[in-house]
């Protein structure tokens, strides 16, 4: 288990940036039509945060707010959005992932519904990015012995 | 729907494995009910795209509508469906037999288990339905990933037989990209189709000639070609059994159509033939991958081990059939896919079954074991039998083609190798049944065994495998002329 | 072994900067990658899918199943990192 | 000669009726010895009658055909019945209802263990030598002859003793090993060659020598041919005869007589006549290189047989020498040599069975083995001793006993082909079978038993079950001189489809 | 000197296979394991190197469309942007990198929990005492 | 591109991985493997492929590095090659 830092500073700065850096990893997703970024960035980004607290703090602070149940099913969510999209394409007639058709069930020309379906899956993306990464990053600083939770 | 199955035999059990680890958490017992309907859907889907192939030709599907070269494309012609219909099949097979053993190694990581062996075979189908280069690569990562993790949670050697396989697949999956890279930047396009076309104008090119050598470098890793299949013999063997099994009889065989792929796809017969001598270069280690796997095998005590060493060998003679370059080694090649693919199931699910019952999987304390298992035994003695090559299973049809093939072409060396490699397997197995039916005489004889045969979820797929290897031989010539033939190149 | 190792490197090297003799220039505007199939992503992109990050454009719409194959191959590193070092108490 | 192909089942059925009753005996078990022994005398004499209710339409003139199934292109499962077929089938067909009855006295009065082991493998190599003899092209012949090897290896093996595994150890790797090094390459050479498998009356390589098949290609093919066919115990691949003999009695007395053995000279002689032809093998003067080769091993193996103490190591070099007489007919390529060896292939098998039958009988009343210890065992054991007598005189070949006649017919294809040395050659090994075996005949009738502490022996047979076998063995084989129609017509027929010849 | 402007003007693919060779090299020459898995990253982000230079053309920006924003796109000219497929396909590329990278350092860890060591030949040497 | 620039940055970053996988204490092994990622997103910002350089700076610099010392925190930090 990665050893609690004495240092009131460190947990102090910590636990002020922690909300910048998950409003910044936000914003590299969702900004990622215009700007470099997207998704997986976003996702890294937003895993950072967490790592930062399991560093500053400990492991529990982490599980407190993302408990490992809560990560193992945003680590499947992520995948099931993206590949859900492309099932939905499917259903509105077209083939997989052709955001075009989902103008029909979006208010916009199919160029823009290219546009959103892209948002989709970068959250997609940015879901399974953050939980893996989070995910692993604790099961390799604990040795996979960190408390369970009960059933 | 038919025209969404090249996409949805893909999409199903990746939804399957994301579902599975969901509800894994809170319902374990439902994990293998979901897997095994998954994989009949698969297998129902690739039966169904087999049908069309061969009705209507190939199917081509554009995944997000656009068209290639620019977007990814499924192309799905008679060797793609041919090796899904396998892939498939062999998943379910596996899958259904591993629920016991899973339960028993495992009970804590049921739902994780199945997760990652449906990214398997989702890779495995990926890589088989693709038509572009890079698409490849990817589905390639997550097989080996997921084969990665699998193989790891075998028994006690598993991790470090595990860790060398992580390096050398990397190397291997490294060099492919690298070969895709030269294509790449020699023509511009990733899509294979688009390739065939571009590549023959520079057929001259070191560029080419450097991505067709790195290429080639990096499945004859994933498949374990003979100077580069250090991984392979303790990755299968440390494995879990219903693992092993699975990758033994599908990995190795999706990495030789990989190579077909590349050789004879991508590439123009011409090229790897006339203007490298590529199939010369392959031809030769061929031969001495099936005289050192045969040889090595012969002297190993460990089943598991025995038969991963003849997996080597086999992939000797697939590779021999590609690089005899006529239609008969070919037709042999691809055929033998297909029965390697069915007898190294049988085995090694056998093999499987025989450590789950007696804990052993050292030949030396199989001394009477037909008394105890007698279904499982019989199954292996034709898996044995097949893989010798005796007429009425299907081993003794595609070495009939491949043997010919190499006749045709002169190669009477490789003609020969093949023989004598058959023999040497012959002398394998049967000092492992001798021991198996008659044991040692003089040894704890009073000890009667007792009848104590495997549950009958293992039994069911072993039974159903040798079955397989028994009536594929009679159906060979069917499943040449109404499938394989066309999947033959042009020019052969 | 150390000599194996040696060939084996020196083989790869030479076979790298063999296959690099005959690679256009760096740069070079004119290679096939530049000319052949990318112009038209940066001429449809914006027109057709309305986002002017070509990168992502690509990414996630002309090869966005490549991106799902990516997600997926991240997804089962997670399960694969949980399954061999997870121990449950 | 008009030939009507008929299209039938019967082959089929006459197959897997023993398949069948493997089956069956493989369900009843040990549980109901009566039962499971009844299938195996119900379905010998099933097969008997199947394959007897064809003889009339092949006398006819007819060939019976049937396609299982086409694997590929000119690699037919197929049976083809012609007269040299139903010739073998009938005689392994007939010698398995005899030998049916001698094994159930066998291995009661032995109290053998894994009876239901014999007895299923007992028939799966039956299924398969009425395989060979149906078989229509050398893939079917080939399958088949693996099948016999793997379903015999457990009847060589059955005792399991340590020297019981020593030697079918060498018996499979002997069979095993030389037919998918030289026999399955041939095959592969012949099919790459002509395009086809299918036996042919003129010879498949009749037809394309010439057209870009060399004439090295073609001795090389033969010999190949040749050395892959182990089964037919020419020297040097002999020696796994004698190392079988460690087998129960029945089994050598079916097997090492009749179907085993007679299945690779079987082979040998469709080589012979049907893949090469007479006619190419005498312009590439194979035939006589065969001849010489064949009467190489007769007199090698007569010799060697002279030295054997073993009463079974004896039969079984007898064996060795007497099927080189069946191929030195075939050699000659003569009507008259081919019409002597094929009428050998019946004669030696009810001679040999006969002998065999006795040693066997032998050993079970009184635990001998050896020819030293024989003295007196006529007076002991009349019956066998008889049966042993005429089944020795068939061997050699004096009348009127039916080895005569296939001798006779050899002579005289040897000197139609004009080959001097080779009457020589049968003289010789005349003599020498009449050495080995008339002294046993002596030892048993007209020497006092040494051991033996009371005077007056009294009469001590085998079971009834194996001395009645023995004694109808030996019987057929005087009857066969004397009304040999059957099997003469049937190999005139043999003849005159690969001559011409009348 | 048209061999030295041959050598200069193709530097990044040089560069790329000195790196490559590097990590070649250590993947496997290198006894630690760690190193081994370090081997395994460099030879990984030269391959993504040789692919961006693919991806480069002189006086060319990055592949972003500068009016974007949902004004009127005028016609764009291609040699104005960077080729930006190997960009997609790296990224890809990057996240299989560290997907790899986290697998093996699971079974690193397994493996130390099992030999407490993570040099090569020390775990042979337990694993040939194991076998005796 | 500036070549000079260019080149000057692969020079360092050939430097740091012969570092990386040259010295004995493997945490700064870590930490100069972090280094030469962090350089080689710079030569690909420099050469224009901002979305890979990105990527790179989050993983290869950021959460690699992560990984690393926790590993390392987990096994031994010494090693003899």
């Amino acid at each position: 288990m990665i050893r609690d830092f004495e240092g009131v500073i460190i947990k102090t700065v910590c636990r002020a940036l922690v909300p910048f850096i998950q409003l910044y990893g936000l914003y590299v997703i969702a900004h990622g039509h215009y700007s470099p970024g997207g998704g997986f960035q976003g996702g890294c980004i937003l895993a950072a945060s967490f790592i930062l607290m399991a560093l500053a703090y400990d492991i529990n602070e982490v599980k407190k707010r993302l408990s490992e149940k809560m990560n193992t099913i945003f680590c499947s969510l992520g995948v099931i959005i993206y590949a859900g999209i492309g099932i939905l394409c499917l259903i509105l007639g077209a083939n997989y992932l052709d955001y075009g058709i989902l103008h029909k069930i979006l208010p916009a020309d199919p160029a823009h519904a290219r546009s959103l379906g892209i948002l989709g899956v970068e959250i997609g993306v940015g879901f399974t990015v953050m939980a893996v990464m989070v995910s692993i990053f604790l099961n390799i600083a604990s040795g996979g012995e960190h408390e369970g939770e009960e059933n | 729907m038919i025209q969404h199955a090249p996409v949805l035999i893909i999409i199903l059990p990746l939804m399957a494995s994301l579902i599975n680890l969901i509800i894994g958490m809170w319902r374990k017992r439902l994990c293998y009910p979901l897997t095994v309907a998954a994989l009949s859907a698969c297998v129902l889907l690739s039966f169904a795209m087999l049908n069309t192939v061969i009705d209507h030709g190939n199917i081509t599907y554009r995944l997000g509508g656009w068209a290639p070269p620019w977007g990814i494309a499924y192309l799905i012609d008679h060797l793609n469906a041919f090796m899904l219909v396998i892939v498939s099949f062999i998943s379910l097979v596996v899958a259904v037999y591993s629920r016991v053993s899973i339960e028993k190694d495992m009970p804590k990581k049921i739902n994780q288990f199945y997760t990652l062996f449906l990214l398997l075979v989702t890779g495995l189908l990926g890589i088989l339905a693709t038509g572009d280069a890079f698409n490849l690569f990817v589905f390639l990562e997550i097989s080996s990933l997921a084969g990665y993790a699998l193989i790891a949670v075998g028994d006690d050697r598993a991790p470090l037989a595990s860790f060398n396989y992580v390096i050398m697949g990397t190397i291997g999956a490294c060099f492919y990209l690298l070969g895709v890279g030269y294509l790449y930047i020699a023509t511009g396009s990733l899509n294979m189709a688009d390739l065939s076309g571009l590549l023959p104008d520079l057929y001259g090119s070191k560029v080419v000639i450097g991505a067709f050598a790195f290429m080639m470098v990096g499945v004859a890793i994933k498949m374990a070609f003979f100077p580069l299949h250090k991984w392979l013999p303790d990755a299968y063997t440390h494995a879990p059994s219903a693992v092993s099994a699975f990758v033994a009889s599908a990995m190795t065989k999706v990495g030789a159509y990989v190579m077909i792929r590349i050789m004879f796809t991508v590439f123009k017969p011409y090229f790897s033939i006339e203007v490298i001598p590529a199939s010369a270069i392959l031809g030769w280690l061929a031969v001495a991958a099936m005289l050192f796997g045969c040889i090595r095998a012969l002297a190993q005590t460990d089943v598991k081990r025995m038969l991963s060493y003849i997996i080597i060998a086999e992939v000797g003679y697939i590779v021999m059939g590609l690089s005899v370059g006529n239609r008969m080694g070919f037709q042999g090649a691809v055929l033998h896919i297909l029965n390697d693919a069915f007898m190294m199931a049988c085995l090694f699910l056998a093999a499987g079954a025989i450590e789950y019952k007696t804990g052993t999987r050292n030949v030396h304390n199989f001394s009477n074991l037909y008394k105890k298992m007698p279904v499982t035994i019989i199954a292996f003695t034709v898996g044995g039998l097949s893989i010798v090559g005796i007429p009425p299973t299907c081993g003794f049809f595609s070495k009939w083609y491949l043997v010919l093939g190499a006749i045709e072409s002169q190669q009477w060396v490789f003609a020969a190798t093949l023989l004598i490699s058959s023999l040497l397997t012959a002398v394998i197995f049967f000092k492992i049944l001798v021991r198996i039916y008659f044991g040692n005489s003089n040894e704890n004889e009073s000890s009667n065994p007792v009848f104590n045969e495997a549950p009958l979820s293992m039994l069911f797929p072993i039974c159903i495998m040798a079955a397989g290897v028994l009536t594929l031989g009679f159906f060979s010539g069917k499943i040449i002329s109404s499938v394989i033939q066309f999947t033959v190149p042009g020019s052969f | 072994m150390k000599f194996l190792t040696f060939i084996t490197i020196l083989m790869t090297t030479a076979m790298l900067a063999y296959a690099t003799l005959d690679m256009p220039g760096f740069a070079d505007p004119s290679s096939p990658a530049s000319t052949h199939v990318s112009p038209v992503y940066i001429q449809e992109a914006y027109e057709k899918t309305a986002t002017p990050n070509i990168v992502t454009a690509v990414l996630a719409d002309y090869r966005s199943y490549d991106t799902l194959g990516e997600t997926v191959v991240i997804f089962t590193a997670g399960v694969a990192c949980m399954m061999l070092l997870r121990r449950e108490k | 000669m008009e030939t009507a192909v008929i299209y039938s089942i019967k082959p089929l059925l006459a197959i897997s009726v023993s398949l069948i009753a493997g089956l069956l005996i493989f369900l009843t078990g040990e549980r109901s010895r009566n039962l499971r022994e009844s299938w195996t005398i119900l379905a010998s004499v099933i097969k008997f009658t199947i394959i007897a209710s064809m003889v009339p339409s092949i006398l006819a003139g007819n060939v019976i055909e049937y396609t299982i199934i086409s694997i590929a292109p000119g690699m037919l499962l197929q049976f083809r019945v012609d007269a040299l077929g139903i010739f073998f089938a009938i005689t392994a067909s007939f010698l398995w209802i005899i030998t049916s009855f001698y094994s159930i006295g066998y291995v009661r009065a032995m109290k053998e263990h894994a009876q239901t082991r014999y007895f299923i493998c007992f028939a799966i190599a039956l299924s398969a030598t009425i395989g060979v003899a149906f078989s229509a092209n050398l893939f079917t012949t080939f399958l088949f002859y693996e099948i016999i090897t793997l379903s015999t290896y457990p009847l060589v093996a059955h005792k399991e003793t340590p020297e019981a595994m020593k030697g079918a150890r060498k018996y499979v790797t002997y069979l095993l090993g030389t037919s998918i090094a030289f026999q399955l390459f041939a095959i592969f050479l012949t099919y790459s060659a002509a395009g086809t498998l299918d036996y042919s009356y003129a010879g498949i390589f009749n037809s394309v020598r010439g057209n870009g098949v060399s004439d090295t290609f073609l001795i090389v093919t033969f010999i190949l041919f040749m050395a892959g066919i182990t089964k037919a115990g020419m020297m040097p691949f002999h020696s796994w005869l004698p190392a079988a003999m460690v087998a129960p009695t029945p089994v050598s007395a079916l097997l090492h007589a009749v179907a085993v053995v007679k299945t690779g000279v079987f082979v040998v002689v469709k080589v012979v006549l049907h893949i090469f032809g007479i006619n190419l093998l005498s312009q590439l003067g194979l035939g006589t290189a065969l001849a010489y080769f064949a009467s190489f091993t007769i007199i090698v193996a007569s010799t060697i047989a002279l030295r054997q103490d073993n009463l079974k190591a004896r039969l079984a070099y007898s064996t060795v020498s007497q099927l080189s007489y069946i191929i030195l007919g075939v050699a000659l390529l003569t009507p008259s040599g081919i019409t002597g060896s094929v009428m050998h292939i019946v004669l030696h098998a009810f001679g040999k069975i006969s002998l065999f039958f006795a040693a066997g009988a032998i050993y079970v009343a009184t635990h001998k083995t050896k020819v030293s210890e024989l003295d007196g065992i006529g007076k002991q054991m009349p019956f066998t001793m008889a049966a042993f007598t005429l089944g020795a005189i068939s061997m050699i070949g004096l009348p009127p006993l039916g080895g005569f006649l296939s001798k006779w017919f050899l002579g005289i294809g040897a000197i139609e082909a004009g080959q001097i040395p080779i009457i020589i050659v049968i003289a010789t090994s005349t003599i020498l079978n009449a050495c080995y075996f008339l002294p046993i005949i002596y030892r048993a009738f007209f020497k006092e038993a040494a051991d033996s502490t009371d005077k007056t022996p009294s009469i001590k047979e085998a079971p009834p079950l194996m001395v009645g076998a023995l004694v109808l063995t030996a019987s057929g084989a005087v009857a066969l001189f004397f009304k040999p129609s059957l099997f003469l017509d049937l190999a005139r027929m043999v003849t005159a489809s690969v001559t011409g010849v009348n | 000197m048209e061999i030295m402007d041959f050598i200069i003007s193709k530097y990044n693919y040089w560069m790329y296979i000195i790196l490559m060779m590097i990590g070649f090299y250590a993947m496997i020459a290198k006894n630690n394991l760690v190193k081994k898995v370090i081997g395994m990253n460099i030879f990984q982000t030269a391959i993504i190197l040789f692919f961006v230079s693919t991806a480069s053309k002189k006086g060319a920006t990055i592949p972003i469309i500068q009016h974007g924003h949902g004004e009127a796109a005028d016609i764009i000219n291609t040699a104005q942007y960077m080729n930006p497929l190997p960009h997609v396909l790296m990224l890809t590329a990057i996240v299989v990198m560290v997907s790899t990278f986290g697998v093996a350092i699971a079974l690193l860890i397994m493996l130390y929990k099992k030999y407490n060591t993570l040099e090569e030949d020390e775990i042979l040497e337990i694993l040939r005492t194991e076998d005796g | 591109m500036i070549w000079q620039l260019d080149i000057l940055l692969l020079i360092i970053v050939v430097i740091c991985a012969l570092a990386a996988i040259s010295v004995k204490d493997l945490l700064s092994s870590a930490i100069l493997f972090g280094a030469y990622s962090f350089l080689l997103c710079l030569v690909w910002a420099e050469m224009g492929a901002v979305d890979v350089a990105f990527t790179e700076a989050t993983v290869g610099a950021g959460i690699s590095t992560a990984f690393f010392i926790g590993a390392i925190y987990h096994t031994s930090r010494r090693t003899k090659d």
